[in-house]
Parts: structure tokens; C-alpha cells; sequence
């Protein structure tokens, strides 16, 4: 018996053709996200038990509170935003009290703020990298250049937004967004981090929407 | 060597050549001296800093390839330009004389698609080697879509 | 014999810390598939170039060398100091032979400038 | 290790070592940006370096040909993202050239005193990011970037009061500047630059005695005189190199003559002389700006009416090409213009395109580690490389 899946809250955009089919990606859940067997066991236990319901969202509170506070982002920097970004986490805006190390390699990292142009030669490396990170794993595009393209969208080398590359969580406005919107932007994340699915619920990326 | 005794040696070696007055001194030869003028304004001009190396599209005109080199001791400047004429898009290629060149001639054949003859290793620099068509071209498109990110 | 014990127990320890860390992330965690390049090496984002089974040069050898010595040394310095106290003087005296010895192997070493790096 | 003869015949039949291709690709801590250089290596030796750009290429040149005069200045500031305001001056000097626009004496000096700013700005950024480079990015090394970024944010608050923006900024326009001096604001700009120029001095007492700094720096990625003008690399790698070119001293522009100050020039051309010739240029942009803030006159700030609405600009037919002396080195911009309000070609001449552009000549040889130190000390931002 598997636990309601939470509705997520209706965003203004959702009548873009474009963005209905990644909200559409967005609530299915993945089929081959297995559990293993052990662990579907002991959670039908609980359940059977009168209030059981209880003890696993408990749980799931404690971990979406261990994984919101330590999200490591790693230093994806493409142009501009990135300045901005480094900034975000020196000593003025330190990103530190949220918890965020901000880590080189996308091993070690959860989030992925992607701060500038994404070109087309960029995509495929900046796909690489959000697949080489662990799951659960969260995308943040920072500045307009990530939302849509920007100020260069009707560049022929641009993609027109990362989101065709790469499920996004926030959005951060801004040509650069001062580090003050970025750091909205990455306490948003956390929010949303804290309605996280019991299993670590995050769609697989594994087909893009174009 | 100051500007004018540059424009009157210029005037003695390419008789074909008009040279305009001004700072940068621009210099219009045909495609055939384009080496041989940037080898002379290297040695007797002693111009041997090499600013930029770029085409520009007139549309029916062709294309035409401008190159500025400067003289740092003197701060002597020549602006070094050539018509390629209608349909044609090759030109002799100045990374022998220059090795700046060589990053620059590859942009403007990914740019412009201008193939220059005698350069090491002549393919695309700022887009994929898969990209077809030349960009700055002004028959191209400026949104032009490319699968897969539209 | 009793005092092994203590060690036995202190290997369940060891033993049982691993397992159940590893057991309670393999139970724990979401099995997710490797989706698309999730397993390939990282290379700064790009496909890895060529193949990395290549012969090393030696250099990288002999440090490894020279490092297990002078680890070997450390091994042997930590017990014997936790007993020093009833050793006495015959104690240093082993030691400071021991030291020597493994010095003549860093003398070595630093003669034939191993770890300067070519 | 063993002598020579011996290597000879231990390597004879073993054909020593092989060699690896290796990525330090796009996203790597040290390349500044989104640069992939693909490294052959035999250990630590890097034997070749292919340098992989164009992953920013955001059509800067296509685009220019379909924006006005007044639009493209906040385009432009995108090219060299780190020092905005002396890539807006290229792309306006060349307009008024072409144009005859006369900029009247307050907008130039304010145009000074702003490129002056972002020249210490951006000094700093490269000061932060490269001492990070060479001392580990978690480990010690990280001191004097928090210490440069909090440097940095003070003059990033001159520029948030002045133009509103922190980063990139619309402020130079055809025939002038946009905005005034807020009052208050002078005295503000020479507080920040007091500050600065006491602290650098503390900079460079904590790097020039710090052994692993100078062993790291001295003698690494040597550039000869004669491969620097070659290859057309300018500003502080060309003066690192012994060639006292400053477009400042020898082609003054927008009123530079008025003020003095000296051109550091070093002979030994290392990622040290680079080095010292920045921590100078520090002081002097410093210098710069309290001169231009004591001389500045009163006067109009744009010889252009109602400026703040963005109006058409005719600009009638004719070419020209402006270059600005950039922290990076001769930023130009080449316009070409056919009396409409759009430019029919324009081309930018980054700085950091042919300093980056030196790499496959004088990384081959060094360590993979000097890589490193070398791509710092060059200083490349790849939205001027990539245009």
C-alpha cells in the first residue's frame, strides 16, 4: 500500500505547452524506483498497525530535515551568474549557514545551481553532470540565461532555457539575481525539500521534454 | 617608422594597393598579396603584434577579410584588408607568418566559412564540428533552430 | 590468553560497525536505475578520453615504497610507547636501534633523490 | 634515481612510460569558466594541450547586427562579465567615433573613474580566484579569496549606488554616461579606496614570503617577448613579458592624458612577473581615481538629449575600431556602420581570446599542477573567448 502522493501546488505557467508535459513528468511516479524487499516489509508492518502511518511520515520529516539541511551544491559556474554565484558563497551572503559546502565534484553533491548560458556544444556535458550526481538530487537555474535563455534567447547557439536539458526545482530570477535572490531561491528549495516523498521520490530524468 | 614613410614603402612594394590616411592605416590589397603583405609588414614595418583577424559579409560584394597588426615601439597601426570577390571563399592563410592567427583564421571558417590555405589545422573552434552552415553569414538566419533544444 | 578477549570483542566491534552502516543504506536508500552516464567515470563532464590501464611511470612506485617503510615505523612506535614506562631504559635503547636502521633506509632515499620528481 | 646508463637499458626493452588523455574539462575548479583543455600527460609531465572553447558561445556578433546603439551597451557588458564597464566602452567609443558624438568632459571623467574601479574590481576577483587555484580549494588556499570577495562587494556597493546593478550595468551610452553621482558618493568611493590600498599591501606581504606561493609562481609558464607579440597577447601578460604597452599611455583616450601614473612593466615574463605587474596596476588605478575624483568638472553627463529614454541613434555610414585598455589586456571592438540605427557588422576583440589562445604554447613541458597556476595567471573570462 503505497502512501498518497502529495499534490503539487497548481504554479501560474502551467498552461505553456512546453511546461505542462515536465509538470506531467513531474507527478508520475517513476515504475522502476523499487524498494528493497526488506525495507517494503517492514513498512507494510507499520502500516498495518493503527497509526502506522504516523511513525513513517515521522521518519520522513527527520530525513527531509537531515537532506534540506546539508545540500551541497556543486560549482557548476557558466557566465555571469556564476560571479554572482561566488559571491553568493563567500563571506557577505555565506551560503554556509544553510548548510551548503559548496563541493567541485558532482559526486559529493546534491544540488546543482546552474548559473549562466547554457549553449548547445554545453548541454550534453551539463546532462553528464546532472546524471552523475547521487540521488535524491535537486536543479536550481539561476538567472534568466537558465530560465529561458535570456537576454540571448534568440541566439542560435543558445537553449533556450536549462529546462529542456534538466528537470528544474526553482527558478531564480534576474540578469545577474543579486546574491540576496539567490539565497531566496535556495531557502525555496529547501521548503520544497521538506514535502520530499517518503522514498526519496525524484523523477528519473530519464526522458527530456523538447 | 612613422605613418607616412609606412604608407610611402607600402605605395613602393604593392603598386596595386590603396592606402587611406587616418590612425589605423588601412591597407586594400588583392587576395594574391595577402601573405605577402602581412610578411612585409612584419619585417620592414616592423609591425609584429598581431591584433585580430576577421571577415566581414557584404552580401553581394563577397567577402572580405581584415586583419590589423601593430607596430608596439612606434605605435604605427595597418589595418590590412582584402576583398575575396563574389563566390569566392578562400584565402591564403597568415599562421606561418603569425601564430595568432591560427585561433582566429579558425573562428571566422567557423564563422564565415572561408577556408584558408596553409593553415595546420583548420576546423570549427566555437561550435560543434557537427554544426552545418556559417553562422555570421548574412543569409543565415538569426534564431535559426537546431534540434535537439529548440 | 584472557587478554585477547578485549581484542576479539573489539573486532566484533569493527566488524559489525560496517555492516550495519552499509546494511541500513542498502535497506534504507531508493534503488534508483543508473540512468544514463550515471556510471560512467567523471571527467569534468566530457566522455573520458582513451583509457587510463597505462603504464605508470616508476616515480609514482617509489613513493608508495618509501611511504610504507617509514608507516611500518610508525606501527611498531605507537604500542611501544603506551609500554615505555616499563621498559625503561632498554626500551629506548631497541627503539633508537630500530629508528636507525629505518633511517639509513630514508638516507638512502634522499641520496638517490627519489622524491624529487623528474 | 639510478644512473643514466642504467635507465637507458631498464627502459630499453620496457619502452617507459605510456601517456594518458585527460579532460580538465568544462566544469573543473581551476579553469575559470566553462574551458576544456584536453591534456596528454606522460605522469605529471603534460606533453600536449588541446584547448577545447566555444561552450559559451552566446552569438554575441549576430546579435549585435540586430540590436540599436542603445540597446547592445547591456549586451555588451556580457562579454567580459568580470570587468562590465570596460567592455561597454569599446562597443561606445567605436559608435561616437564613427558618429562624430562629442562626449562632453564630466561624462569622460566619470567614465575614467568607473573603468578604474572595474579595474580593481576585477584584479581583485582574479587575485581571489587564482590564490584559491594554487592553495586548494578547501584547504589553506581559501583565505585570500573570502578576503578579495569582501574587497570586491565594497566596490560593488560604489557600483549598486551609481547604477543600480552589481554586476552588469547599462551605464555608458552613445555620447556619454546614464546616471550621475548620487552625493555622498565621492566621499563614499574614497573611503572604499583607501581601504583597499591599505589592504593590499597586507596581500602582498601574506603571499610574496609564503614559500609554496613563490614555488608555485616564480619561473612557471615563461613567456618570451618576441612569442607575446606574436601571438597578440596584451595587457598585464604582455607588460609581464617586458613590453611597457599601456593604450592608456600610448593611445589616450576619454581624457587618460590628464592624469599620471606609472606602467609596471617585468622583464621575466613568469606567472610571478604577471603577478607583480597587477598588484601594481592596483595602486595605480587607485591613484587614477583620486585624481578623477578631485579634478572632476561640472558639466552635462551625456552630449545626447533625454538620454534615459532609450531614442533611435543614427549613426551615418562609415567604420571604426575603438580599443580600451581592459584589466585583461587591448579590449576592441571593430564596427562597421551603414546609417541605420543597427550596426551592419560588428566585431569584438577579446582580450582574453588571445591571452587564452598562448596556452598550447607554453603549457607543454610544465606539470599538471603549473597548468593550473598558468590558466590563473592568464586570467581568461570565456564570455570575452567565446563572444
Amino acid at each position: 500500500m503505497k502512501g498518497p502522493i502529495p499534490e503539487i501546488p497548481a504554479p501560474i505557467w502551467r498552461n505553456f505547452k512546453d511546461l505542462q508535459e515536465w509538470e506531467l513528468l513531474h507527478k508520475t511516479r517513476p515504475v522502476d524506483d523499487k524498494h528493497s524487499v526488506l525495507f517494503e516489509s517492514v513498512t507494510e508492518g507499520i502500516h498495518s498497525f493503527p497509526g502506522g502511518f504516523v511513525v513513517t511520515t515521522a521518519a520522513d520529516a527527520f530525513l527531509n530535515w537531515a537532506r534540506k539541511s546539508s545540500v551541497w551544491p556543486v560549482t557548476f559556474g557558466l557566465a555571469c551568474c556564476a560571479i554572482e554565484m561566488m559571491a553568493t558563497f563567500c563571506s557577505r551572503f555565506d551560503v554556509e549557514r544553510l548548510g551548503m559546502v559548496p563541493w567541485a565534484s558532482p559526486r559529493h553533491s546534491d544540488l546543482m545551481i546552474v548559473s549562466g548560458t547554457v549553449t548547445i556544444k554545453m548541454a550534453p556535458m551539463l546532462l553528464r553532470i546532472y546524471e552523475q550526481m547521487p540521488d535524491p538530487k535537486w536543479a536550481v537555474s539561476m538567472g534568466s540565461c537558465a530560465n529561458s535563455g535570456g537576454p540571448f534567447r534568440h541566439g542560435y547557439h543558445v537553449v533556450k532555457g536549462v529546462d529542456r536539458v534538466i528537470p528544474v526545482d526553482v527558478y531564480v530570477p534576474g540578469c545577474p539575481p543579486p546574491p540576496e535572490s539567490l539565497l531566496n531561491g535556495l531557502l525555496l528549495l529547501q521548503e520544497q525539500i521538506k514535502h520530499f516523498k517518503r522514498t526519496g521520490q525524484r523523477a528519473a530524468p530519464n526522458e527530456k521534454v523538447d | 617608422m612613422s605613418p607616412d614613410d609606412a604608407r610611402s614603402a607600402i605605395g613602393a612594394r604593392f603598386s596595386g594597393a590603396e592606402v587611406g590616411t587616418g590612425t589605423p592605416l588601412m591597407v586594400t590589397v588583392a587576395p594574391g598579396h595577402w601573405a605577402e603583405l602581412a610578411g612585409f609588414a612584419k619585417e620592414t614595418l616592423g609591425c609584429c603584434f598581431f591584433s585580430f583577424l576577421t571577415a566581414v559579409d557584404w552580401k553581394e560584394q563577397g567577402l572580405e577579410v581584415v586583419a590589423k597588426v601593430d607596430n608596439l615601439d612606434d605605435g604605427l597601426a595597418v589595418m590590412m584588408k582584402t576583398r575575396l570577390g563574389p563566390g569566392v571563399s578562400t584565402c591564403a592563410s597568415l599562421t606561418p607568418i603569425y601564430r595568432g592567427a591560427n585561433w582566429m583564421e579558425r573562428e571566422c571558417w567557423d564563422m564565415f566559412g572561408i577556408r584558408f590555405d596553409g593553415h595546420p589545422d583548420l576546423r570549427r573552434i566555437l561550435l560543434e564540428d557537427t554544426w552545418e552552415g556559417h553562422p555570421l553569414l548574412k543569409s543565415y538566419a538569426v534564431d535559426t533552430p537546431h534540434p535537439p533544444y529548440r | 590468553m584472557s587478554g585477547y578477549l578485549s581484542v576479539v570483542i573489539y573486532l566484533g566491534f569493527i566488524l559489525a560497525f560496517a555492516l550495519v552502516s552499509l546494511g541500513a543504506a542498502w535497506v534504507l536508500s531508493p534503488h534508483r536505475p543508473l540512468v544514463g552516464s550515471k556510471s560512467n567515470t567523471y571527467e569534468c563532464g566530457a566522455e573520458p578520453v582513451g583509457e587510463a590501464w597505462v603504464r605508470f611511470p616508476v616515480g609514482f612506485y617509489l613513493v608508495a615504497l618509501i611511504f610504507i617503510v617509514f608507516d611500518a615505523l610508525a606501527v611498531f612506535l605507537f604500542p611501544w610507547v603506551l609500554v615505555l614506562r616499563t621498559l625503561g631504559a632498554r626500551g629506548l635503547v631497541t627503539m633508537v636501534l630500530f629508528i636507525a636502521i629505518l633511517g639509513l633506509g630514508w638516507v638512502y632515499a634522499y641520496r638517490e633523490r627519489i622524491l624529487e620528481w623528474q | 634515481m639510478l644512473d643514466q646508463s642504467t635507465v637507458a637499458r631498464v627502459e630499453l626493452d620496457w619502452a617507459g612510460p605510456e601517456r594518458i588523455t585527460m579532460n580538465m574539462g568544462p566544469q573543473h575548479p581551476s579553469s575559470h569558466g566553462v574551458f576544456r583543455a584536453i591534456v596528454t600527460l606522460e605522469g605529471e609531465t603534460v606533453v600536449a594541450v588541446d584547448a577545447v572553447i566555444g561552450y559559451l558561445h552566446r552569438c554575441h556578433e549576430k546579435l549585435a547586427e540586430t540590436l540599436t546603439y542603445a540597446q547592445y551597451p547591456s549586451i555588451a557588458s556580457k562579454t567580459d562579465y568580470v570587468a562590465a564597464m570596460t567592455s561597454e566602452f569599446a562597443y561606445v567609443m567605436a559608435a561616437e567615433e564613427i558618429g562624430k558624438v562629442e562626449v562632453p568632459k564630466r561624462a569622460q571623467y566619470l567614465r575614467v573613474i568607473c573603468a578604474e574601479l572595474q579595474r580593481v574590481a576585477s584584479h581583485l576577483l582574479w587575485l581571489g580566484t587564482w590564490c584559491m587555484d594554487m592553495g586548494g580549494a578547501l584547504g589553506g588556499g581559501a583565505t585570500i579569496f573570502l578576503y578579495c570577495i569582501r574587497e570586491r562587494e565594497d566596490i560593488l556597493d560604489l557600483f549598486e549606488s551609481l547604477v543600480g546593478a552589481r554586476l552588469l550595468y547599462g551605464f555608458y551610452q552613445v555620447g556619454g554616461v546614464r546616471y550621475d553621482l548620487p552625493d555622498g558618493w565621492a566621499a563614499q568611493c574614497r573611503a572604499t579606496i583607501d581601504r583597499i590600498d591599505q589592504r593590499i599591501g597586507e596581500y602582498e606581504q601574506m603571499l610574496e614570503q609564503n614559500p609554496f606561493f613563490l614555488a608555485r609562481a616564480k619561473g612557471v609558464g615563461v613567456v618570451s617577448r618576441e612569442l607575446a607579440q606574436d601571438v597578440g597577447i596584451a595587457g598585464p601578460l604582455l607588460r609581464g613579458s617586458g613590453i611597457p604597452w599601456d593604450l592608456r599611455r600610448t593611445a589616450p583616450y576619454s581624457s587618460y592624458e590628464d592624469f599620471d601614473f606609472r606602467i609596471p612593466v617585468e622583464t621575466d615574463g613568469d606567472c610571478f612577473a604577471r603577478y607583480r605587474v597587477r598588484m601594481v596596476e592596483f595602486r595605480e588605478a587607485i591613484k587614477i581615481v583620486r585624481q578623477a575624483l578631485d579634478k572632476l568638472p561640472a558639466g552635462p553627463i551625456s552630449s545626447r538629449p533625454a538620454l534615459k529614454s532609450v531614442a533611435q541613434i543614427r549613426i551615418q555610414k562609415g567604420e571604426s575600431y575603438a580599443r580600451v585598455e581592459g584589466p585583461r589586456g587591448e579590449v576592441g571592438c571593430y564596427l562597421i556602420a551603414d546609417g541605420s540605427a543597427k550596426p551592419y557588422r560588428m566585431k569584438w576583440r577579446g582580450a582574453s581570446f588571445s591571452n587564452l589562445s598562448i596556452l598550447p604554447h607554453i603549457i607543454p613541458g610544465h606539470k599538471v599542477a603549473d597548468v593550473v597556476a598558468i590558466m590563473g595567471s592568464v586570467d581568461p573570462v570565456f564570455g570575452e573567448v567565446d563572444r
